[in-house]
């Protein structure tokens, strides 16, 4: 299994859930991210106080996957996310070694 | 560490005037009923040979004794000294909170709040006898100090009025300008927020209000004082009907002293919460009916007026900053709008008594024009670092509508002619105003700045300002 | 970049508004004293010939020159002026704020505030003339616009009240009706809350002021107003105290007008934070007591009684709500209750000076199971995307009221009978007002909005909307 | 699933509750327009014989028929009920909200506003007839049950005035005392906050109204009250200007019991946001010169000086708390300050009619030490988890006020000499009627939270008491 | 050594912790989050509006532990963190192939 | 490629972030979060009500890089975030199958 966590925009999310639920993904789990990358963030200046907004709300989806699904996890992300303007985010692969589903203590593959 | 040892020393310092007061507290008592007997028989023996002037606070001098107030002006001050307390609590706390960031909220808000219980116990022992009762045109007397004498008289259902607020009881007249004394200090500390002691903060508001306040609203607001309109031995008659020299160019002035004493922040950052500050802001506005109108001290036909042209001066300034900021800068903010409405309220402050609908429109118009270019360009020019902009919204503000009062007063208004009517002169006298009081303030702020510096230091130590300054000064943090 | 268009172009016409306003500024200026002079000489002359009449209020015509406010009365309508602009700022901005999603609070609250801003201008330039000065029975005239004349005579120490005002000076009454004309305009922007364009709103608002609220202002509130119930040409005398018709039927029918041609929100959610609007509405029910007692535009009995049923209905009201909640969806909520305190509030303003206490708590129980329906059966039955409710709240709590006015008006108490005392044809003249506001509404409000959206377009980018708007279009958000 | 079946108990109780009302309401209705006409002609029957008494409401008995208003009075009044009201709503809702979890505030907030429907409610219906109308030295009579009679002629531009307020129409007077019975119930739900059912709340409340609040209302401060000071038949003068006993010890007491009853926390946690409990203690110092000077029930010299002496106390305890804190703690919290401005208002609250300037100045100082221990070592030492110091605050608060009335008390300010002034005998008059509201309140609060206790249960499942009452009791949160 | 990240309900977060403080865990880091998965969340329909309220909040926690102790640590979250109903959430292992302790420097079994 | 994910105090991250940049490091994604760890955190006892506050704010910093640069990586967080004192953080960390720049494409070290 691997976990595939994406880094995207915040306006995306619904998007992004709506592709990946219909390629058959269960579940995922979201976090509020702040990011810094090549999209520079702005310089305010306001009241004369000058500040650079350096980090950028970002989100970041995590997905635990069957292996054999991570291809088509990654296209339904990068299909969905993308803006084609700096920003868009990354894509990250894990490997994933053992999951277990607490309420029913599945493992593995039965656990997603 | 620092830290520590500073709070322990600012601590000891604040319980020894808390003791010291408490010691004076009984000491006045004692005064109090000692000179209770010695006046009771003066009563009888004045009696049979005349009987006691009747009320007339217009005669010159003004008879003030055994007067009923009037319950209507009564009931408007009791109002407006209630809604001026709100401009502070909650208003400018919320108003300066929102602009910080959120790791110094807390701290910003309680500024506001120990500067109001801390501005009020010192009213109640001196200021407020230095401030408004006779004594020389540049400081008042001491004879209500610990407000004695104020109340004598209540159990025979009479008064003796404040000759400055004929129609009133002089405790009320006392508390609504206690209001005025809190909100200047108050609006000081937003010139240095987000980076100095609190301890620091209390000592130096503390001497502030003693040294700078006091003496200046006696100048012109004080029945003897040296610029009072209404003196005819007046030096030079400065029109200001609410504070824009007492309260807005001081407390500006005081502000940029501040802010350059304490040096800049070591790191900055957008307004965390623009709803506080709207807030703020909104309460502001509703509390200054209190200020300027209830600065007319009845409910007559002036209060009114000073009513009209405050909310519309207020509403156009609003408007303003917000399209020349739309200009500017693209778009229109939150925190842009909330400062212009308070840069008009500023501005309309002198004015509020003197000028008419229209002169207050194109007061409102200034106002937005004046005190954006105060927070940016002019702030930027200069370099310093006055947090939240005291010195550019209420020095410059304040100052713009001092002089604008000059230019747009009709005498059929508030019985002096300005610009517009042909009396240049008043312009001279506005600016004359505004002069001494902004050099008196430069000079003894520094000064008490540099003593508290010197003794227990101004600014916190970095690691703190990093951190931040609620959970570092006060353990507790904004969930 | 259609934003950036878009905003561009209105802020260049709110820039010229602006200027405009700056222009006629001056022109108005050498109006007054082009007229002072004239004025002068005219009381020299009558003084010789006759003693101007005295002041009698209550003589047909009645006679207002040279009247002196009773200070009573005039320190109620400060305080109520003061306390209604608090019931839109901060009140209503975050009653709407807490409301939407946390990516839209900052333009909801600056909306509030904006509109409040642009209103007083109107109302400063010819609104308020328009509305309260005799002119016909549908519209006012222009004698008083800039004010001009509302002043004339403080020197003097007396006032020429307004007919609908006697005991207090105009200024007072004409900034208390202005916190009126505020509040309406800013209620009608809950509907399209969270997706319409700021410049678009503001020029939507603007014109809605001019063509929509003066108007039916002047049909029911106006000396010679068509439906002025103490107007003796009147052509049906409805009953409205403080505005059921003319701010809530009135605001309420705007908004849906704007929420269908602005269409529905792209993406919904719960209330962000309903402590920002339960704070707002307990502004609100406080600052209520302004807007109900206050329309009695004096301190005595009847005020006392509208401070009564105001409190009554809208206590009611809100438990009602509650309760209904409770039983519907199995949980109260906090939005729940505050909703039905509101529409408590509304539902008795056009009541508060005919009923009793018992009327209003029938009031109160039909607000709250009405207003309840209104913003979910009935909503969900027409579809429509009234993001705050204020149809299902203001317009149906506003018709509601108005009806129920006209079945619990006490003769005794406000002087006009209703259904309870046998006279049902209140409730049909209560109907024939609703009816012809509602339909003179929907027809302005459209063309209004017709044009706007031709010009500047009413609605922001999918994007923007999807972003929030507070970081698009305002570059600020909550942190 | 407990929860669920819980809640709708107390719903369908509650929504019996409100139709009882509805029924009654109508009933009443009869009733009031049955009496008309046999009052009607009681009049003319009346007046051919002798002209009806002039109104003279220092006569003994009063005579107060055909009295009008004061408009200054009146003014003051309606102006003292908004911000009274204000205290609560959202002042109270506020200061409570902010110092609970995060996951509780909207439970919390909301408690405070449905009991303001609530209570209003009973008013209406009775409590107010109970609290102040005569009847016995124990419980008023009935005679204004549903407010029957309250506004009998207004048509005539007359009122009957109240003998408790010979100046204001008795409606004004109604509802100024309503907003002191909300705050005393809403007080009380702070002991329980974080834990008890949202219904069993409701029930509790509203049968601690009726069978504690207006019994000791009316003891204190009914016509023939047991301990009324103007009672010349009172058994003890107990004196209490504005509610040290009847609002504050009663409250704290109740706290205290219910605090007990529901049992500690499962866990606690600091507060979320002590920038709404800052904004509550501002609103609660603001409303707060209604609830003390409003009760001289006049705008005059008595409310100056309460005004006055309010806000001095309240400062200087705020002063002290936070010295004593950053002694004992190292650090002056904002919660800190907070909270001894309040224990400030809660210990003059009882004095302000009756001591100076230093008394309350010394009342300040005891107020800050008190309560700061009240809520700290003497609470560890008991180890109840009253969550919110109700009974620290205005239990031990209210108690220190009253008993320093009498030592402070100076007789040329309210009427009565206190200790400094040599009559010992007034702080044993001060303790007994401390004692007697203690005792009554602790056995019928034990008796009214088992009934509930055994009917619908008092605390929450210890699963919704995790997860937060706000989404488990009303689906909401704050995000 | 392992990274043991753990999905569950708010209200477990005290009972995991003291369940893995018991078993000797030194430190754990805990983030809020939003999850996604078979418990499908409700759909408000609040004045009107109607909207599926499709994330629900959950806690994250990560821990990372030596590798011989991981079934212990799963053991004790899923003890702690099972209510048998619907949303009980995840538990996913990972290899951490490096640890250090900023302090002092020290690294792997000893940083943790 | 690796993931080095730091657990740091709050009032370091600025200087965290410029050692990183300062060392070529292109982006990274900052996550607040709670701690629990030997740092103890203190019970508060204010008025009456005795709570430990157990759980320190912390911040997490995720890095993307190449394998070579890891220890680099590592040398400056430490360099940057220590203090000396109890609660200064961890650095963890773990290998990165695959990167994938949204915008792009780009997969692996181009993505980074
Ligand atoms: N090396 C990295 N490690 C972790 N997160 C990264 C890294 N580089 C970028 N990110 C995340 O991806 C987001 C987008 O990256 P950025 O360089 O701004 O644009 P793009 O993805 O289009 O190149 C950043 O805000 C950050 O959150
Ligand atoms: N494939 C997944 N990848 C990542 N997180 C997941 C995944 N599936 C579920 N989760 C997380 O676990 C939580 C609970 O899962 P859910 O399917 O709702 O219930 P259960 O765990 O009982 O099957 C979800 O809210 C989500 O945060
Ligand atoms: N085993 C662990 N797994 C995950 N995070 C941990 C672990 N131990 C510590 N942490 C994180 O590191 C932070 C600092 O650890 P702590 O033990 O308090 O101090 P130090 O790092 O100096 O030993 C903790 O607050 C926690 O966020």
């Amino acid at each position: 299994m691997k976990i595939v966590m994406a880094i995207i925009k915040p306006f995306k999310l619904d998007e992004v859930r709506d592709a990946l639920t219909s390629i058959g993904v269960q579940g995922l789990t979201v976090t509020e991210v702040k990011g810094y990358g090549r999209q520079k963030g702005h310089t305010e200046i306001y009241r004369g106080a000058e500040y650079a907004v350096s980090f950028l709300p970002k989100i970041k989806i995590e997905v635990a996957v069957d292996t054999k699904q991570v291809d088509k996890v990654i296209g339904a992300i990068t299909g969905a996310a993308k803006t084609g303007q700096i920003g868009d985010g990354k894509i990250f692969v894990f490997n994933l070694e053992n999951a277990v589903r607490i309420r029913t203590g599945e493992t593995d593959a039965a656990a997603l | 560490m620092t830290l520590k040892k500073s709070s322990r020393a600012g601590l000891l310092a604040l319980a020894f005037g808390i003791l010291l007061g408490l010691f004076l507290s009984v000491a006045s008592f004692d005064a109090s009923y000692a000179q209770a007997p010695a006046a009771a028989p003066a009563e009888p023996a004045a009696a049979p040979a005349a009987p006691p002037p009747a009320c007339d606070a217009t005669a010159k001098p003004p008879v003030l004794e055994k007067c009923t107030p009037n319950s209507g002006d009564t009931a408007w001050m009791l109002t407006s000294m209630a809604i001026v307390l709100m401009m502070t609590l909650p208003g400018l706390a919320l108003f300066y909170g929102g602009m910080v960031r959120k790791k110094n909220v807390g701290d910003t808000v309680m500024t506001s709040f120990a500067i109001t219980c801390l501005i009020s116990i010192l009213w109640l022992f001196f200021t407020y006898s230095l401030a408004f009762r006779g004594g020389t045109p540049f400081i008042g007397g001491l004879d209500r100090a610990f407000l004695q004498g104020i109340l004598s008289d209540i159990s025979k259902g009479i008064g003796n009025p404040n000759p400055l607020a004929p129609t009133i009881p002089e405790t009320v007249y006392s508390m609504f300008q206690l209001t005025f004394a809190i909100i200047t200090a108050a609006l000081v500390a937003g010139s240095f927020a987000e980076r100095m002691k609190f301890s620091a903060m209390l000592w130096f508001i503390g001497l502030w209000a003693i040294f700078v306040y006091s003496p200046i609203a006696h100048w012109v607001w004080g029945p003897d004082g040296v610029f009072n309109s209404t003196n005819d031995a007046a030096w030079v008659k400065v029109l200001d009907f609410a504070g824009g020299t007492v309260v807005h160019v001081n407390s500006g002035t005081a502000g940029l002293m501040a802010a350059l004493m304490v040096g800049k922040r070591k790191d900055t950052g957008p307004a965390h919460n623009m709803v506080l500050t709207l807030i703020g802001a909104s309460l502001l506005w509703v509390g200054w009916f209190g200020f300027n109108a209830g600065s007319a001290v009845s409910a007559g036909i002036q209060a009114g007026m000073a009513m009209t042209v405050t909310h519309l001066a207020t509403a156009t300034a609003g408007f303003t900053w917000m399209i020349v900021e739309w200009i500017m800068r693209g778009k229109p903010t939150v925190i842009g709008i909330c400062s212009g409405a308070v840069a008009g309220l500023v501005a309309i402050t002198p004015a509020s008594g003197f000028v008419g609908p229209m002169g207050a429109f194109c007061i409102g118009v200034a106002a937005g024009i004046v005190c954006y270019w105060g927070c940016t360009g002019f702030k930027r020019m200069f370099g310093y670092d006055d947090a939240l902009d005291v010195f550019g919204v209420h020095a410059l503000g304040g100052a713009a509508g001092a002089l604008l009062t000059g230019v747009f007063a009709v005498s059929e208004y508030g019985g002096t002619a300005g610009l517009i009517e042909g009396n240049a002169g008043q312009v001279l006298n506005q600016a004359i105003g505004i002069g001494c009081v902004f050099v008196y303030d430069v000079v003894v702020t520094l000064i008490i700045l540099k003593i508290v510096d010197v003794v227990i230091g101004l600014r916190v130590p970095s690691e703190v300002e990093r951190e931040g300054l609620d959970l570092a000064l006060h353990g507790e943090t904004v969930q």
